[in-house]
């Protein structure tokens, strides 16, 4: 029992058998998520569109009330007064897919300065943290423009220094690289990881399984609004089962892994590895 | 304040608790089959010469850019939607703006017209806001009345060199009174009273609207000028 | 997102003629309102439940429900007729207050509830149009009605958007939200308002697009788009007509007595 | 002189130093763009977003008019009066990256019959074709929902119908698979390969370099309005200065065989892999 508890305290999500309908009494999108997440891990959600992603995300800070179920954050359940949202979506932060649904203000500056204005930061110290977070993020070069005539991957950028001059001790991205060319998603992939470094909790949907494998800590399959798995990455994208239920390619490093080892070129029983770095060193090495 | 008035913002007040229960508010939108066939035909003629007008001078615009097609559609799409959602409001009842003010400042009281009998179309299918045999009435006095006062208010603010934020409060306020003044009138006509007839039936519509609609005027003026005002720092 | 749209396009009515769902509902829409009758309005309320909830397949709660919207109207406007404030008590009932009453006549009490009848039988007309025929196929009814080309191409175009828009709105008011957007009334307010300008910038650039994006599959100014056809079925047309004049002749016979 | 004369014959697309600005005297999106797309090729567009790629698209088929220079379809200059333009639209289709820029209409019947009456086809023919489209690009199981219903792949689905049914010579992709699941995005791309494969030529903007490796004839890569480089994929991607310079990684494959080249595992002098499939065999035949 005292162990139980003691292990709470490091899990920072918590759902349990958390299920929503869009519709009263239609499609359940989600359908009894049941899952744990660890403070300060990177953690990627994957599965098929509809597959439930995004609505978990909005259960996590309390926009959407499951229907049944509960949401806890940092284990205690979410309290749905104002007060406790307020408390909530300040610790939960999220990032949209697009850009162009988050933001609405006419200046990168405006955008910025929404969330913080509205806990009630003292001006001074709000215009502080814009500044550092501009900063932090790469936004300055291009803080003067209107938000509507920035590119893609600015726009990004601004969606994440919305969130993350809250201080927030979860970041919720939604497939932030989708639509963003060669440049911005490697900055975005440079920010992600940052973030990580600060201890601050990733939850991130992709559709990129090479990229999940090489940068989670842990994998959320999702299917048809249930966690169909949640493993470690090799665990998740060796199971090729659960990936062929999620139409999920198998990631092409682990392919090619898993042919030279059926080709016998490579041992059997090598760690499966997570990265071409780590395949070309087995090839090199096994020779 | 006479005695009767008295009693009367009394009634309202009691109204307006009952009121406060009822799921969805979007009184001012005469519902389906209220009017009498009579009154539906003649606020539909009255309805044509504004329309006509509306008419030739979207015709006018697409001949000279056949682009503003699309921009057109937006802004009537852009009006369905804006006066579709939920605003904040004090009561925790759920209201919409009605757009009038809006739609007459940004896009001129000429294109409103078609656009607002498009979007009351919708509004009657799509939400059963409004119906199609009070679509002439409702037309008159949301997409026509409304939008001209708010139109002229605005004008002639800005002619004064009024601050814009006070004008545009003051034409989308005063559009949304004037809408709803309209539509209690239209409402007295059709029903006049048995002890007073059309002018204390008025102002019984009046009495019984102004709690809801007061408030909605003040809340649609104060969205219109954020919008308004937020536009131009783009 | 919009509840009447999305059940439409479910229903087992779908696929009837157009042409004959919008003759049946105007026509019965209008004896109604013509007849106001408490038999005609209570029959045409029944029928219509019976198509839309029977044949049409519409769950009978989200039907009630529909029905109750517009429940505030009816009850405040129906009130504001049937109430009186005045120094004689009316036949009907009186409440005394102070030298007043607040009283109303049989005749007129009797007038409200007919009045709530009609107007919820003519919904009931409304719905039955809307809940079982798409958006785009009253829209291929009306350009058969001769509705001016531009209205329609208008009306094409502002339904597509609607939901293209109200999709961005209401992702931009969650946003808001998370961002502690709904704090208080002010806040609220304003994070409304700003919504409300971020959208039409946002609508207006995509207008841009659009346009391009038609020009380049040889747009000329003109909207030239095909339906799918359903034919009108005689048995359908058949009985339409019966019915309509069965509420003919009862309207006429009421007119005459 | 005669032998150029031929060889322009199967040359389908052909810019000519085009230059454009949106504001007339600002910066240049286009700036002196030359390049020739032979017929029946598929050729990948890359570079960051703001490079000229849409731009360049919307050239093609006399969108956007050029300030200078001139762009040939089938050789011949563009003609830019109405009889013209629509000779060239009917030629060069061009399927948008957002959907919902595209698709005006709520009924999908509705939107691919668009293109077809405006082409002046009788009512039975283009009657016809839209049931042939819908089959051949498996739109059929969700033809009667509204467009607001459909899916993001779904809706992909039909703004390629939009164009297909008015039979073109070009098509022209702007990032088909931006935001779409793994599921969706192989599905897209087999929809291309059957497009490519009828003879059709493709011009597809991405961002995915691996994909573009693999898919391509040819890779255009475009760097501030202008063509930096264009060749065969593995030229291309083994330019390693021109990826720099437009941010672009080395594609996993050959950045794998490069290094395996380099450690001596593999023999120098291979053909470069454009598939895991083909590293897959050098690397057990080498051993």
């Amino acid at each position: 029992m005292a162990e139980s508890e003691q292990v709470s305290e490091d899990i920072i999500i918590e759902a349990r058998e958390v299920r929503y309908s869009y519709e009263e009494g239609g499609q359940p999108s989600l359908d009894g998520v049941s899952l744990k997440i660890e403070r300060g891990k990177k953690v990627a959600f994957m599965g098929a569109n509809g597959s439930g992603k995004s609505t978990f995300f909005l259960c996590c800070n309390g926009i959407y009330r499951p229907d049944s179920g509960t949401v806890l954050v940092a284990g205690q359940p979410i309290d749905y007064s104002r007060k406790g949202l307020m408390a909530v979506r300040r610790s939960v932060g999220l990032v949209f897919q697009d850009p162009d649904n988050q933001l609405f203000s006419a200046s990168v500056y405006q955008e910025i300065s929404f969330g913080p204005m509205n806990l009630g930061i003292p001006e001074d110290e709000v215009r502080r943290e814009i500044e550092r977070v501009m900063d932090y993020l790469e936004i300055t070069p291009f803080r003067e423009r209107p938000a509507h005539a920035l590119s893609g991957g600015q726009k990004k950028q601004v969606t994440i220094a919305d969130v993350l001059v809250m201080h927030p001790d979860v970041i919720i991205l939604d497939e932030p690289a989708s639509a963003l060319d060669a440049k911005h998603t490697k900055l975005m992939n440079q920010i992600v990881d940052k973030l990580a470094k600060e201890g601050i909790t990733i939850l991130m949907a992709t559709h990129d399984i090479d990229y999940a494998l090489e940068w989670a800590d842990e994998i959320v399959l999702m299917h048809e609004g249930k966690v169909l798995l949640q493993a470690d990455p090799v665990t998740v994208c060796e199971s090729r089962e659960a990936l062929a239920m999620t139409n999920q390619e198998e990631p092409a490093v682990l392919k090619l892994f898993r042919r030279l080892v059926e080709r016998g070129v490579l041992e059997e029983g090598l760690r499966p590895p997570v990265s071409f770095g780590q395949l070309e060193r087995y090839i090199a090495e096994g020779r | 304040m006479s005695k009767k008035e008295k009693i009367l913002l009394k009634a309202s007040i009691a109204f307006a608790l009952l009121f406060a229960v009822t799921p969805a508010v979007n009184a001012m939108h005469i519902m389906e089959g209220y009017l009498p066939p009579s009154y539906c035909v003649t606020w539909g003629v009255i309805c044509i010469p504004f329309l006509a007008a509306g008419f030739i001078s979207l015709k006018k615009r697409l001949e000279e850019n056949r682009k503003s097609i699309t921009l057109i559609a937006m802004a009537g799409a852009f009006i369905f939607v804006i006066s579709s959602l939920k605003i904040p409001s004090v009561t925790g009842s759920c209201s919409h703006m009605t757009g009038t003010g809006l739609g007459a400042i940004l896009f001129g009281p000429s294109a409103v017209s078609i656009l607002g009998i498009i979007v009351l179309l919708f509004q009657a299918v799509l939400l059963a806001h409004g119906g199609l045999t009070t679509l002439g009435a409702n037309t008159f006095s949301m997409a026509v009345a409304g939008p001209l006062l708010s139109f002229g208010i605005y004008k002639i603010c800005s002619r004064l060199k009024v601050n814009r934020k006070v004008s545009v409060f003051l034409a989308a306020c005063l559009g949304d009174i004037f809408t709803y003044c309209v539509t209690s009138i239209q409402l007295a006509l059709a029903y006049p009273s048995e002890s007073g007839g059309v002018a204390a039936s008025a102002v019984k519509f009046l009495g019984v609207f102004a709690p809801t609609q007061l408030p909605l005027a003040v809340i649609e003026g104060i969205l219109t000028v954020v919008i308004v005002i937020g536009l131009e720092s783009y | 997102m919009i509840a009447v749209d999305k059940l439409c396009y479910r229903s087992k009515l779908r696929y009837v003629n157009a042409g004959e769902k919008f003759t049946y509902s105007m026509l019965t829409l209008l004896f109604c309102i013509v007849s106001r009758s408490f038999v005609l309005s209570g029959a045409v309320l029944m029928v219509n439940t019976t198509l839309t909830v029977g044949k049409g397949g519409i769950p009978l709660r989200r039907y009630i429900s529909l029905m109750a919207v517009p429940s505030a109207f009816l009850i405040l406007s129906t009130l504001a007729i049937i109430v009186n404030i005045s120094k004689i008590p009316l036949d009907g009932y009186a409440l005394p207050v102070g030298t007043f009453f607040i009283t109303g006549s049989k005749a007129s009490v009797l007038f409200g509830l007919r009045l709530i009848v009609t107007a919820l039988a003519a919904v009931s007309c409304l719905y039955f149009l809307s809940l079982n025929t798409t958006m785009t196929d009253i829209m291929s009814v009306l350009g058969g009605l001769r509705c001016p080309k531009i209205v329609l191409e208008l009306m094409l175009l502002i339904y597509r958007y609607i939901f293209v828009l109200m999709e961005t709105a209401s992702a931009m008011l969650v946003s808001q939200k998370a961002r502690l957007g709904n704090k208080d009334l002010k806040t609220s307010l304003r994070s409304f308002g700003r919504m409300g300008s971020g959208l039409l910038i946002r609508a207006f650039q995509r207008s841009g697009t659009l346009y391009d994006a038609m020009e380049s599959r040889c747009y000329d100014g003109r909207i030239r788009v095909l339906e799918e056809q359903h034919p009108a079925k005689p048995s359908e047309i058949a009985l339409i007509i019966s019915y309509e004049l069965v509420l003919l002749a009862y309207t006429v016979w009421r007119g005459v007595a």
